[in-house]
């Protein structure tokens, strides 16, 4: 297979393996076996594979309270993801953070963020040292369309903009900001807003993950050139609600609405479709992944049920470095 | 009189307050048809509309401010901060603007606004959802902060806050809402801010607690009943103003005192409550006052290390027992 | 005269107090008799003049660090203003808030803010409550370019724009923030900023009286339509220091460019000589003026020294309402 | 060794760890050409550059968060907040990020970050320029808290600060800058954070100060040797981490105890210290802690109120005579 071929395969894979993944949350936690939250990136799994499909190991990422799909896009292991939802000893933050604050210094992954906005500051932050340190590495900002309501991250863009930082700003606009649409919290031009402050600016398919990582490519290798920020707005859709328990959503959005996307736009299935258009995979090639997938998944969630949850002992390690 | 929730006794104080005065209205993140996350504004919208009940984008900063205009000139706004961890960041609001405004002007604006926030760990919401900040605001002069612990004052204490001149941060026990119910009148009363309430009557030990401590305090009590202990419950209600007579009252009969609050131990509402119960008590104690609070660490979301993190009645009782050396 | 005419002579002689006003509070200020800090306005009176010509008694305003001006403007007597400025119990504060403090509910003045942005959420939100209150009353937030830097800004008029508010933010573009040039500290097109969300934005020459007053005139009547807030970006320059102590200036700006906007741009000249050239004004007339307003803000000058300052014990009173 | 403002100090302590460590940079409004409002970093751009020493847009949540994520990156940034009062601002990124950060990832990311913030009244700089907010970061579990009182602390604790692997926040007086002098040795000397320090030695009543109080407790302490009573003042240095152990001493050895500090009274800074004196000191306390702090008023502009809002040496003076029953 050529390198191309190869990266749309990847990227396929590491599609299905978000997309297996949250379902086994969305599993665990509606049988009461997972505490606290969960927010499932069902149905956006192109924006962080496409992105993430762009990076070096050494760049860096900040995320969200939907975080798992970066989590893993970055490369991390769904095992120790797991055992971290699960408040175990042996995942990334040893279950202090759980879903909303995994972080693997060894990916990048600079943590998911729990503040709305939160990771724009960190991000620009991460991105003035590593052109500081002439690392030649590069961050990405994930956030949702409602941290487009959070000042500090016109603050952020502008300091990026300025200092002419690595930074890529990655909004994916999935139309929600938890039950509320995104036109009754967002006045005038998404895109003109990043571009106000002179940032180069592109909207992509974030169905589409040939599209993101095309235009991820391009900011990213810009960004690593030292020409700057950039910006993607990704229109997206979340399959699920909010988090977990938001199961009555008709009173914000329709079951027509939800239908059109799951059917029309899945961002695995068009990949899928694609793939098999150009001959790249066949059916074999797509069962062998979904079942290797599922192994791993059910291997992973295995080791974190079986896992230790850490001495109380622990509660006050880790307070300060 | 029915028991109702701590969340509808909230809704029903608004709701309240809202058909009384016109100028009442709500903002904040998902309070109109979601009826906040917490769902505790439900149906509020449907009475009042959107004009009264709106939803704004995530920008506290930005709804906040708009707030403290709208309140110097002629609303009482009601701000809703889902989590309470987000008061850090409308401090600036809050702080510099809000509670100054009036003393700036040498008395001539008024900023007649609410911040509701919510507070309190145990949820497993990890270091970002749980924290109970309300010793900051206690700390800052021009504000009120209220701290309801039971359906009856959280319906009242709200009231008041809404018919207060000034800003009013009110901090609501997000495991309350629905976890602790008790009678709730349907008549139109306030509970005044600066009043405490004695939640026991006891002898032995004044134990003071606010917001959550307060079901933990009365648990503690029904466990120190059975070993002899008969503690006597204060509750201020308010941390500002703070009803310094009723706390001292009760450790000069009771000889002792412990101040149990849900906010971070270290530098929080427990050392100015403790030092003026030791001011005002201090030839009546029998020991030093002291304290409980959540360990000095961001809230863990594990729930083994969440469970040890913020006091329980077992250790309520513990020290207790200590103090009373039995 | 006409109506216009009269227009264009009172904002002559609103521009006229503001600068005799600032010279006296520089005049106290470096005799010692005046204390705190004082930023003066200098330069850039034909902004609150032309903004604040524009507007009702009952319209608000909010106001900065530097809102001598922008309160003399919209209506406050000199007298208290400098009883307050020396900290005296008749001061529009009772001399509790200061020069930076200036409050008067009865011109409509929110207040001026030592917090940069201050005013943004607190004219958005007086907007809000006239749109609610359905006063037709119009609210502007005066800043200087410097609060572009301040996230709260953008969340403001986000809201504005999204609920159709009465404000008009006036963006006064000296230059600098502090001792710092504004390009050093703003990024892409500052215009562009409040275009993103959607706002009706104008670049108008803060020099230029007139031009001031047609665009505020445009904007705030709009607002006052229902049809939403307006942005101003006003060229302008303060001729003096960022406040009276900062007298060697050459660290940061020319001595060059401060005469330029001096003998070039100053606004009263301007005034003044469109005022002769179209017959509205002779000699004598601006003689009487310089000479009334002189006697006015001496007045109010003997006045706020002869006044007394609180007692003490008022220390306590004004906290609660 | 020749005497050398609080200011100096701090610039000496800048610019000794610019030159020993390549990754500190200072990131604020004004530091750069202006080297500051306050003028203390003056001349530092000359030998570092503008890439290390940084003017930042007026967006103190920006820079802040920005200074985060650089510290986790690699970096050793200094951040400048010219007036404490915009601390309000920032407490989101300081709080809910910088602090947490260590934690939340098991630690696994640090955040070595110092942020420079100003504090103290007196200069007539109204109720928005005035604020001494200590309390609120001395609340909160993950961050360090510094607060010189003498040239010598100041550049101590501010290196200390600088190599310290988690965010400490040190503030800094602005009546200090110019006004406080006094030795301060060329060596590369740190202040370990935790230390508090007996800045007199003293018999008959232990007077913890902080900051610019300890100036004030200094000059109290000679108006009281005149009248025979003999005080000993502690400055703790940071509020946390906290030197129980020498407050608790120093209280057992004199009996008698007094807190004072410049902040707001009311659930400031005082409050947790005299109980932490309280709870170690009790039975050899001959009556209880008492505490100074700032009235329970924004800090007004005009100089007759100014001057009654913060503590001064005959405010210590008379309530330690009160104490003493002198
Ligand atoms: C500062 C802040 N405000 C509010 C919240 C509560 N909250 C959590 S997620 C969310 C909606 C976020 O919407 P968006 O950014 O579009 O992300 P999405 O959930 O759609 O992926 C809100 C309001 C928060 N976590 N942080
Ligand atoms: C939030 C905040 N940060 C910093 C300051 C300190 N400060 C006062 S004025 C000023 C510069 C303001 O520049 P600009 O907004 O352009 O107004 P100008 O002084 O030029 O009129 C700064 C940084 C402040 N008052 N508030
Ligand atoms: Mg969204
Ligand atoms: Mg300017």
């Amino acid at each position: 297979m050529s390198a191309d071929a190869e990266r749309f395969v990847r990227m396929y894979r590491q599609m299905v393996a978000i997309r297996f993944f949250e379902e086994r949350v969305n599993d665990l936690y509606t049988r009461a076996l997972m505490p606290g939250l969960a927010h499932l990136y069902i149905g956006e799994e192109a924006i962080a594979v496409g992105i993430c499909e762009a990076l070096r190991t050494d760049d860096y990422i900040t995320s969200t309270h939907r975080g798992h799909g970066h989590c893993l896009a970055k490369g991390a292991s769904p095992h120790l993801m797991f055992a971290e939802l699960l408040g175990k000893e042996a995942g990334y933050c040893k279950g202090k953070g759980g879903s909303m604050h995994i972080a693997d210094p060894a990916t990048g992954n600079l943590g998911a963020n729990a503040i709305v906005g939160g990771g724009a500051g960190i991000a620009t932050g991460a991105a003035f040292a590593a052109k500081f340190l002439e690392q030649g590495r590069v961050a990405v900002c994930f956030f949702g369309e409602g941290a487009l309501g959070q000042g500090v991250l016109y603050e952020s863009m502008n300091l990026a903009q300025l200092w002419t930082l690595p930074v890529i700003y990655a909004c994916e606009n999935n139309l929600y900001n938890e039950y509320t649409h995104c036109s009754e919290t967002t006045a005038g031009d998404m895109l003109a807003r990043p571009r106000a402050f002179g940032i180069d600016s592109e909207a992509v398919d974030g169905q589409d993950v040939r599209a993101v990582n095309t235009a991820a490519v391009r900011l990213v290798e810009r960004a690593r050139r030292g020409e700057g920020p950039g910006f993607l707005l990704l229109d997206t859709y979340r399959y699920r609600g909010h988090h977990v328990g938001d199961i009555a959503r008709e009173y914000y959005r329709s079951k027509q609405e939800e239908q059109e996307w799951v059917t029309g736009r899945d961002p695995i299935a068009l990949h899928r479709a694609w793939l098999e258009s150009k001959g790249l995979m066949g059916r074999d090639a797509f069962e062998r992944i979904d079942v290797e997938v599922a192994a791993e998944m059910d291997a992973a969630v295995e080791f974190a049920m079986k896992a230790p949850y850490p001495d109380p002992s622990r509660v006050d390690e880790d307070v300060y470095a | 009189m029915p028991d109702m929730s701590f969340g509808d006794a909230i809704r029903m104080a608004l709701a309240e307050e809202m058909r009384r005065d016109p100028r009442v209205v709500l903002l904040g993140e998902d309070v109109a048809e979601a009826g906040t996350t917490f769902k505790v504004l439900k149906g509020l919208v449907d009475e009042f509309g959107c004009t009264r009940v709106i939803d704004t984008p995530i920008s506290e900063p930005g709804f906040t401010g708009l707030a403290v205009g709208a309140a110097m000139a002629g609303m009482r706004p009601v701000v809703d901060i889902m989590f309470g961890d987000f008061l850090a960041l409308i401090m600036d609001q809050v702080v510099n603007q809000a509670a100054k405004i009036h003393y700036m002007s040498g008395g001539k604006w008024k900023v007649p606004m609410v911040v509701r926030a919510t507070m309190g760990a145990s949820r497993r919401s990890a270091a970002q959802h749980s924290q109970s900040l309300h010793a900051w605001p206690s700390h800052i002069p021009g504000l009120k902060v209220a701290m309801p612990s039971t359906p009856y004052d959280a319906k009242g204490l709200l009231k008041a806050a809404i018919r207060d001149d000034n800003p009013v941060i009110i901090f609501e026990d997000k495991i309350s809402y629905t976890k602790v119910k008790g009678p709730v009148p349907e008549d139109d009363y306030v509970v005044p801010l600066g009043v405490a309430d004695i939640k026991r009557q006891g002898r032995d030990i004044t134990l003071v607690a606010t917001s959550s401590m307060v079901q933990v305090a009365l648990g503690a009590a029904a466990m120190l009943e059975e070993i002899g202990i008969d503690a006597e419950i204060v509750d201020p209600r308010t941390t500002w103003p703070l009803d310094e007579k009723t706390l001292i009252e009760s450790a000069r009969k009771t000889s002792r005192a412990m101040v149990i609050d849900e906010g971070y131990f270290r530098y929080g509402v427990t050392g100015e409550i403790a030092s003026v119960i030791a001011e005002g008590a201090f030839y009546d104690l029998d020991g030093p006052v002291r304290r409980l609070g959540a360990r000095h660490v961001p809230i863990p979301f594990s729930p083994v290390l969440e469970d040890v993190t913020v006091p329980t009645e077992r250790d309520v009782f513990d020290l207790a027992r200590t103090m009373c050396n039995k």
